[in-house]
């Protein structure tokens, strides 16, 4: 049963995930007055790269790529899509947050293995963001985490019923969404990748194979992402209430990133450790002080 | 009997006149003979009138359970430095009126003859702190230990106008409160200055950083020790310390300054002339609470600081500018011995700061300890960088010192240097540091006699029981 | 025990001479004598007491004797089977081994005896033998002799001070006797014992007020005894803490602060706080490897002190826990820079890059190190680390675990700037005819990436032991089953974890098999923009890897300069002494006539 | 600056002295010689019961010298004077060290000078008689070895003074040091006689004989010689530099 | 007024020390210190004095005895030898100190030694 469950949540990050990105593609265009392509285009363009011979940089190369892929993808058997809770009670917090930095460090650690200066300058940059959001989001999660006396997600998904936690914990419902942004790279928070700039830092010497991998994992951790978000802030639901709540989600996400321009990378780490930070602890006194709403 | 330990030396030394070096050659022989007296003929409780005249009229030796052990101690030293010091011509016979002198200090019971005794060691303490040129620190300390014994001789007379006597028995009899601080401070005056204690021992680090091999020892070793005997003497058992509480906060004063003294020396004798104050510092104020338990610490720390000090400032004489590498022996001998100063277990130091501390803590005196610590934590500083700069001396690639023994390393072994340290004083520090290791494994050995002087000490009645029977 | 202690007292004069013939019979005989004391000591009964030299019962061996001497002994077995090879680099071989034996024998005393006095002769012992390994390294390496003397005799001054003190109102030497009877004492009595005690440990475990000498000593010391002094004798300091946290009824002595911690524990918890900025920041803009492990060991026992200061359920045995992922984390980490110092002889980041096709092993040792250090599962680094994130949340101390988070998300910074600048990367010319460390120093490096993913998949050993040290103190013992660990916010299974990476891995793996092959090229060749590489070592980027983030804190003030700065203070005033001195007879009359004033004054 | 300085620690030892010290001491003169161990030996019945003493009459008593500060100094405390002995010694000794430790050999030249060379025959056999009679009526008259002695080196200065070829030979070196090692021997002597050191093994005559006091006269004359050579000597070194 | 005596050695004692320490040249110095000790000689031999007491000699001229405290004297007389000793060993050591600084000024030669360290 358990491993039906896992498979499902595969499945679902694998067709949906890339789903929406076409759909975030096309809603990006749209709002930079272009066409854009189909929704399905991500599909070819994986299926396109996996089919083709790449170029590799050595042993370590293949194996940060496989890692990265491989800790994301366990990460994410253990995250609750809607009513599919793999793992009930086990889908603990913390363990989800730290398997996602596997899949980083092993990207991280294969893109650097390739020895191009601009991986290793896009990857000091994922890191110092990462430094930037990860710790109001943490806190912010941890208030709730408080309240129920849980770290368990579906706990949390299940407890908070009727009435979000996005009504319960409005700033830290920002505070979370402020961090999503940058968790998943987008604008204003794109620093590491920065196309232009450092010729999208990490992704440089990818090429055939290892773009395809590197971009499911993404998707893949796209999905996770937001699907903590919808699981702690929305409620979950039943697996179509679920993923309407995330195609709400991943629009917003799109279209923030598609209006605003891009942080520097400091500016960003400053950014998030004033105003995040400080509305984190004041959901944190509310929740200790027990304002919830 | 007992003046056969002053009457020896002197003899020696009148007949070691003609021939310049003669002295240098007597001088091992004669600490050995009073050595081999002490231990065979001589036991405590013995009282020698000298020209038998009662105890009240004449001058009276004694040689108690307090003055015993410290006159083993002291004659040990001689001998060590005999053996060690290189000595120039004529120094010799001073140092056997020296010896006649300590010797006599602490047998003596006499406040006049004390102070003749006292003004023998000063004057041959101002030739031998002349020793290298050192002419300026020895005249500062001819000027200030004048005024010293000058203070000594007026306490004395004092004492023969208040008790009609000059014996130290007697003069216990004085117990006017308004009479007796006031003779004890000339006493005490004296005692600050010639045991150096800041800020009236200011001139030590002069005299005693002349890179001699014979003053420090002498000076800071010797007399020393027979000092802190007398000051015990007369301000533990005779009379009672005046103002106990500022002896000890001055004392305390001057560890602290002494010790962040040495810690700015750029020259390793300055740095070990204001270790010596300091520690000879934390004796004085070890002795001014007058407990036979601190006192017996106190003196336990007197051994073991004079013993380290003896060492270091051998070596030093010796090293020069040089460092350990060619001579490892020395190398472990120093460092065993900073160890031992600073009080690492496992070394006689240790167990003088272990059981100053409990005797101090079992009083509820808390500012002494925590000032000891602090002085032990400045000193193990600069003695270890003065270890580790030594060890290092004109080395390129740096070799390690090792602490616990002595080695040889294969790729040096084709390179000899010179020994620049003479035999006998190799195996004399050598000797005294394998003590302190000793010590530092058995502390009881040490301890006992220790706690037997303090508890005599503190009681004044087998010492007047002993004047009272006089007698030979 | 006895027997034990008495064969490493005898061992270091038989290593010393067996070393003279050969010095590398000098860490064969340590690694015989530290593994017959893990096998001694892991099979002795809890509880037991001998005698050592003549003093009765003065030795017990408790559960958490136990724990930190089997921490220690793995460590030093290790470090042992690494120097084989090593030695032939030490300075002195002969020193450098009996001395190795002799730290061992003092620090394994320390663990084993509840008596306060033997206790600190054993301390000295372990402090003075590694103090004299320490110049073997570097040219700094003698100051940093000084700095590490000078405060870890402040460190245990205190100590004996705080010893004394209890001794004066109890008369007792023996830790557990007193234990009982200190609640009664006033609350000044109880603050000061109880500080100066831990004060010794706080020096020792360089929690912040001093913290300075962990960078000098750690990073100048000889390679491989960096491993010993982070990975081991910095948790001589995190044993006295929890020694006294745990024997002293803390909570009852002082009163309550917030969420159930009481004061004291608070005030430690915030030395734990800054302990953990400082050694993260500090360690990102550190350039020299060996001294960014050093701050990061800072940071680690910040961590640990965090958590024993909690003293509850979880958070305790979350912080004995972080102490032996740390022991191995460290060893791991400095043996695999020893090897890299071996083989290219330098430890700056930025001259080296690109060694993990040259030393592919000792890389892996290094990714496993790290990985434990951030806490990533499946390796036990994030066992403890949970256990204490569930402690700070459930007690809703958010500004302690904002520092926590704050140092375990920069602790992925720091640590793969090494990865990223020694490892990966475009390959120095100079280094090109490298090879991997020999044979002989792989093992232990191999041994300590097995033990640290074993206890990351099954912590019960460890974790029994831990429960076993909370028991002996009388809490409530953590809560475990099988590999499912509970804690009050709910629970998790590391061995599900574990599975599930490897699914993932596996499909990961199964997608790149089926995939069409990829095509090796050298590194040298990739993507420049248009431009033709001219030097290729300038091509890899290493130096001021975190530029735009160390920009922000550059004007940090620096302890170290604080301290030196007081150290001159003192100076002018000794300067003042000695000005003094140089004076003729003249002043010195003055000086005795304003004694005799003040005796009198007194008299009055 | 330095005299006020001057004047404020003279004024406190003053202060000291006057304010403390003055009051416990008795007022001049009115000294009560009973409460002293002076009066017992005044009347050399220490040992014994007291019997006035009578000049030229009683006889044998414990301490036969008229002059009772001689008595004191060279019977009662004949230890202090030992030690005297070798603070002068040990000065002399230093004082030779340190003249023959400077570096510039210098001598001191005084210009001849007829008169004084010839008075210098005339007076000196004098003074030196009178040294020697100082010290061997030590026991009977003012003075004693020590000021016999100074007068003996006062004479050898003068011969220093009237000629320059005058040296000090090792002569008074030799004399020095038997002088010294006869005091000890003395002492030791006692020992062996008496059993006691320094102890007056001799037969103490009548007050006020030439021939009385036991060991005293030679006592005093071993210290005159030996002052009268260190002296010299010191004075020599002093010279020769 | 009849300790007067006790007061006049009391003041040259004071003479003394305002000699030491006022005094610059070390040989002032030494000189004052010779003072301080006759000072205290006086001071000694002043403290034995009975009144109407003769010199302690027994002679012709008193045959008994009505003598003042001998053995203040006798102090004396041994200090004073020591005084001598002190003051010839003082003296040689200002003619080292003169050779090596060529001044007997503490302050110039203060400057002379910091310019050799």
């Amino acid at each position: 049963m358990t491993a039906l469950k896992v498979a499902g949540i595969f499945l679902t990050a694998f067709f949906f995930g890339l789903t929406f990105e076409g759909i975030g593609r096309k809603i990006t265009a749209r709002v930079q007055r272009r066409y854009g392509p189909p929704w399905y285009q991500n599909f070819i363009d994986l299926f396109k790269t996996l089919s083709k011979h790449g170029y590799t940089h050595g042993w370590i190369f293949d194996f940060g790529v496989i890692m990265a892929l491989g800790g994301i993808i366990a990460s994410l058997g253990f995250v609750p899509v809607g009513g599919i809770v793999a793992f009930p009670g086990m889908d603990n917090f913390f363990v989800i947050v730290y398997l996602f930095t596997i899949g980083s460090l092993g990207m991280a650690m294969g893109m650097v293995g390739t020895g191009n200066p601009w991986a290793s300058i896009g990857v000091a940059r994922a890191l110092t963001l990462m430094l930037g959001y990860e710790v109001p989001y943490m806190i912010s999660i941890g208030s709730m985490l408080y309240f129920y006396r849980t770290s368990s997600i579906s706990a949390i998904m299940s407890a908070q019923g009727g009435d979000w936690n996005l009504v319960k914990f409005p700033i830290g419902a920002l505070v979370a969404l402020i961090s999503l942004q940058g968790m998943l790279g987008k604008e204003p928070f794109e620093a590491p990748m920065a196309p232009a700039e450092i010729a999208s830092g990490p992704m440089v010497e990818l090429s055939a194979k290892y773009m395809g991998l590197l971009m499911l994992m993404n998707t893949f951790m796209e999905f996770a992402e937001i699907s903590l978000f919808v699981d702690l802030f929305l409620g979950g639901g039943t697996y179509f209430v679920f993923l309407l709540k995330y195609l709400v989600v991943w629009i917003l996400v799109v279209l923030i990133s598609s209006v605003l321009p891009r942080f520097r990378i400091e500016q960003a780490v400053y950014f998030y450790w004033t105003v995040p930070i400080i509305l984190a602890f004041v959901q944190v006194f509310m929740t200790v002080n027990g304002f919830v709403f | 009997m007992i003046a056969l330990l002053i009457a020896v030396p002197l003899a020696f030394a009148f007949a070691s006149i003609p021939h310049e070096r003669l002295g240098r050659y007597f001088l091992p022989f004669v600490a050995l003979f009073n050595l081999v007296c002490l231990f065979f003929f001589m036991e405590p409780g013995q009282i020698l009138e000298v020209g038998r005249w009662p105890a009240a009229y004449g001058i009276a030796l004694v040689l108690d359970n307090v003055s015993y052990p410290f006159l083993i101690f002291v004659n040990f030293l001689i001998l060590m430095m005999a053996l060690s010091a290189t000595l120039e011509n004529r120094y010799g016979t001073l140092l056997l009126v020296l010896t006649a002198a300590v010797n006599g200090i602490i047998l003596t019971g006499d406040f006049f003859n004390s102070f003749v005794f006292l003004e023998i060691i000063s004057v041959i303490a101002y030739i031998v702190a002349a020793h290298k040129d050192n002419a300026l620190g020895a005249f500062k300390y001819l000027i200030f230990g004048g005024i010293g014994g000058t203070m000594y001789l007026l306490g004395a007379v004092s004492v023969y106008v208040k008790s009609g006597t000059l014996n130290m028995g007697y003069a216990a009899f004085i117990t006017d409160p308004l009479i007796v601080p006031t003779i004890c401070i000339f006493f005490l005056i004296t005692f600050l200055v010639e045991l150096k204690v800041l800020p009236l021992g200011l001139w030590a680090p002069d005299v005693y950083s002349n890179g001699s091999s014979v003053t420090p020892i002498a000076l800071g070793s010797i007399v020393t020790v027979s000092l802190v005997y007398l000051f015990s003497r007369i301000f533990l058992n005779i009379f009672d310390l005046p103002s106990p509480q500022l002896v000890g906060i001055l004392a305390m004063i001057s560890i602290i300054l002494a010790e962040l003294g040495a810690l700015k020396q750029k020259s390793l004798g300055r740095a070990l002339s204001f270790a010596t104050i300091s520690g000879v510092s934390t004796v004085v104020a070890a002795l001014s609470m007058r407990e036979s338990e601190i006192a017996s610490a106190a003196y336990f720390y007197l051994f073991n600081d004079v013993v380290s000090k003896f060492i270091l400032f051998t070596l030093f004489a010796y090293l020069g500018e040089r460092g350990f590498k060619s001579n490892k022996t020395a190398g472990i001998a120093f460092t065993f011995a900073s160890l031992s100063v600073v009080g690492f277990p496992m070394f006689a130091g240790f167990w003088a700061k272990y059981y100053l501390l409990k005797a101090l803590f079992q009083v509820n005196s808390y500012a002494l300890p925590a000032i000891i610590l602090i002085a032990a934590v400045i000193e193990a500083g600069y003695l270890i960088k003065w270890n580790v700069e030594l060890w290092y001396k004109g080395e390129d690639t740096p070799k390690v010192q090792d602490g616990e023994q002595d080695s040889e390393m294969e790729n040096e072994d084709d390179e000899v240097e010179e020994d620049f340290i003479p035999f006998g004083a190799q195996v004399v520090t050598l000797l005294l540091a394998l003590t302190l290791v000793v010590v530092g494994f058995m502390p009881g050995l040490i301890h006992d006699q220790t706690m037997n002087i303090a508890n005599n000490v503190l009681d004044f009645r087998p010492y007047l029981d002993l004047i009272l029977k006089g007698g030979m | 025990m006895q027997s034990l202690l008495l064969y490493l007292a005898v061992g270091a004069l038989v290593g010393y001479f067996l070393s003279m013939i050969n010095r590398r019979l000098g860490p064969i005989v340590l690694l015989a004598l530290s593994l017959y004391g893990l096998f001694t000591l892991w099979n002795m009964p809890i509880g037991s007491v001998e005698g050592l030299f003549g003093f009765e019962d003065i030795l017990q061996f408790t559960a958490l004797s136990k724990y930190f001497s089997i921490i220690t002994l793995i460590v030093f077995s290790c470090y042992a089977f690494f120097n084989i090879v090593w030695i032939s680099k030490a300075k002195r071989p002969h020193a450098f081994s009996a001395l190795s034996i002799l730290t061992l024998f003092g620090t394994l005393g320390v663990f084993l005896t509840p008596h306060l006095i033997a206790l600190y002769i054993f301390w000295e012992i372990a402090v003075v033998a590694s103090l004299f390994i320490v110049p073997m390294g570097k040219e700094e390496s003698k100051k940093a002799t000084i700095w590490y003397i000078v405060i870890s005799s402040i460190g245990s001054y205190m100590f004996l001070y705080g010893t004394f003190l209890l001794y004066s109102k109890f008369g007792t030497f023996n830790l557990f006797e007193i234990s009982g009877d200190i609640a009664s004492e006033s609350t000044g009595f109880k603050w000061l014992v109880s500080l100066l005690l831990l004060s010794a440990g706080i020096a020792k475990s360089g929690i912040f007020p001093l913290h300075v000498w962990l960078r000098n000593v750690h990073g100048n010391a000889p390679d491989t005894f960096s491993a010993v002094l982070s990975g081991q004798l910095v948790k001589m300091g995190s044993y006295i803490i929890a020694l006294l946290l745990g024997t002293f009824p803390i909570a009852t002595m002082f009163s309550q602060f917030y969420a159930g911690v009481n004061i004291f524990s608070y005030v430690l918890i915030w030395l734990g706080n800054i302990s953990i900025l400082i050694g993260t920041f500090m360690a990102i803009k550190q350039n020299d490897m060996k001294m960014l492990m050093a701050y990061s060991t800072v940071a680690n026992g910040g961590y640990i002190l965090i958590g024993l200061a909690l003293l509850d359920q979880v958070g305790f045995a979350g912080g004995l826990f972080h102490v032996i992922n740390h022991a191995l984390a460290a060893t791991m980490i400095f043996l695999s820079f020893a090897a890299v110092v071996y083989r290219t002889g330098t430890t700056k980041i930025d001259e080296m890059g690109g060694l993990i096709f040259k030393m592919p092993v000792t890389f892996v040792t290094y990714l496993v190190g790290i990985i434990s250090i951030a806490g990533i599962p499946p390796t036990s680094g994030f066992v403890s680390k949970w256990m204490i994130f569930q402690s700070l949340i459930s007690k809703g101390m958010f500004v302690t675990a904002m520092f926590a988070f704050v140092g375990s998300i920069g602790s992925f910074l720091y640590v793969f700037r090494p990865l990223a600048g020694v490892f990966l990367g475009q390959l120095k010319r100079k280094d090109k005819d490298v090879k991997e460390a020999p044979m002989i120093m792989l093992i232990p490096m191999i041994i300590l990436v097995a033990l640290t993913i074993l206890w990351g998949v099954f912590p019960q050993q460890v974790l029994v032991w831990v429960t076993d040290v909370q028991r002996q103190f009388g809490m409530e013992p953590f809560k475990f089953d099988g590999t499912v660990l509970y804690s009050s916010l709910g629970h998790w299974d590391s061995w599900t974890v574990f599975v599930m990476f490897m699914v993932g891995f596996i499909i990961a793996a199964v997608i790149y098999i089926l995939m069409p092959k990829g095509k090796k090229i050298p590194l040298d060749d990739q993507y420049t923009s248009g431009e033709f590489l001219h030097n290729f070592d300038l091509y890899h980027y290493a130096t001021k890897y975190y530029a735009f983030l160390e920009r922000e804190y550059e004007g940090h003030p620096s302890f170290e300069d604080w301290y030196t700065s007081i150290v001159n203070v003192l100076k002018a005033i000794g300067k003042g002494v000695d000005y003094f001195v140089r004076r003729t007879a003249s002043a010195y009359t003055f000086w005795m006539a304003l004694v005799l004033a003040l005796l009198l004054w007194v008299r009055w | 600056m330095r005299r006020v300085w001057a004047i404020l620690v003279a004024g406190v030892f003053l202060y000291f002295l006057v304010g403390q010290f003055l009051p416990i001491i008795p007022t001049f003169g009115n000294v009560d010689l009973f409460t002293r161990v002076a009066f017992d030996i005044i009347n050399k019945s220490t040992t014994t019961n007291y019997n006035a003493v009578e000049f030229k009459k009683s006889k044998d008593l414990e301490d036969g010298s008229a002059n009772v500060v001689t008595s004191i100094v060279v019977n009662y405390r004949s230890f202090d004077t030992l030690g005297e002995v070798s603070v002068l010694f040990c000065a002399a000794i230093g004082v030779g060290i340190l003249a023959s430790m400077l570096k510039s050999k210098k001598r001191i030249e005084f210009e001849e000078h007829k008169v004084l060379m010839i008075s210098t025959g005339i007076v000196l056999p004098l003074i030196l008689l009178f040294g020697a009679y100082i010290f061997i009526h030590g026991h009977l008259s003012p003075g004693g070895g020590f000021p016999g002695g100074t007068t003996i080196a006062l004479g050898i200065l003068l011969l220093m003074l009237s000629n320059n070829e005058f040296k000090v030979t090792d002569v008074a070196k030799h004399v020095e040091q038997s002088a010294g090692a006869g005091y000890v021997v003395i002492g030791l002597m006692g020992m062996a006689i008496g059993g006691v050191f320094l102890i007056n093994f001799l037969p103490t005559g009548v007050v006020g004989n030439l021939f009385s006091a036991g060991v005293v006269p030679i006592v005093y004359t071993f210290i005159g010689f030996k002052v009268g050579a260190e002296l010299s000597n010191v004075i020599s070194d002093l010279r020769e530099g | 007024m009849s300790n007067i005596i006790y007061y006049v050695s009391f003041i040259i004692l004071g003479i003394g020390i305002y000699g030491i320490v006022s005094q610059k040249n070390l040989f002032k110095q030494l000189i004052s210190l010779s003072i301080i000790d006759t000072a205290v000689n006086i001071f000694i031999v002043a403290l034995g004095y009975v009144e109407w007491g003769e010199a302690p000699i027994y002679s012709a001229i008193t045959p008994v005895a009505n003598f003042v405290d001998p053995l203040p004297q006798a102090l004396v007389l041994t200090a004073i030898v020591i005084g001598v000793g002190t003051l010839a060993l003082g003296s040689i050591l200002l003619v080292h100190i003169n050779e090596k600084y060529g001044s007997l000024d503490p302050d110039e030669i203060r400057d002379i030694r910091e310019v050799v360290e």
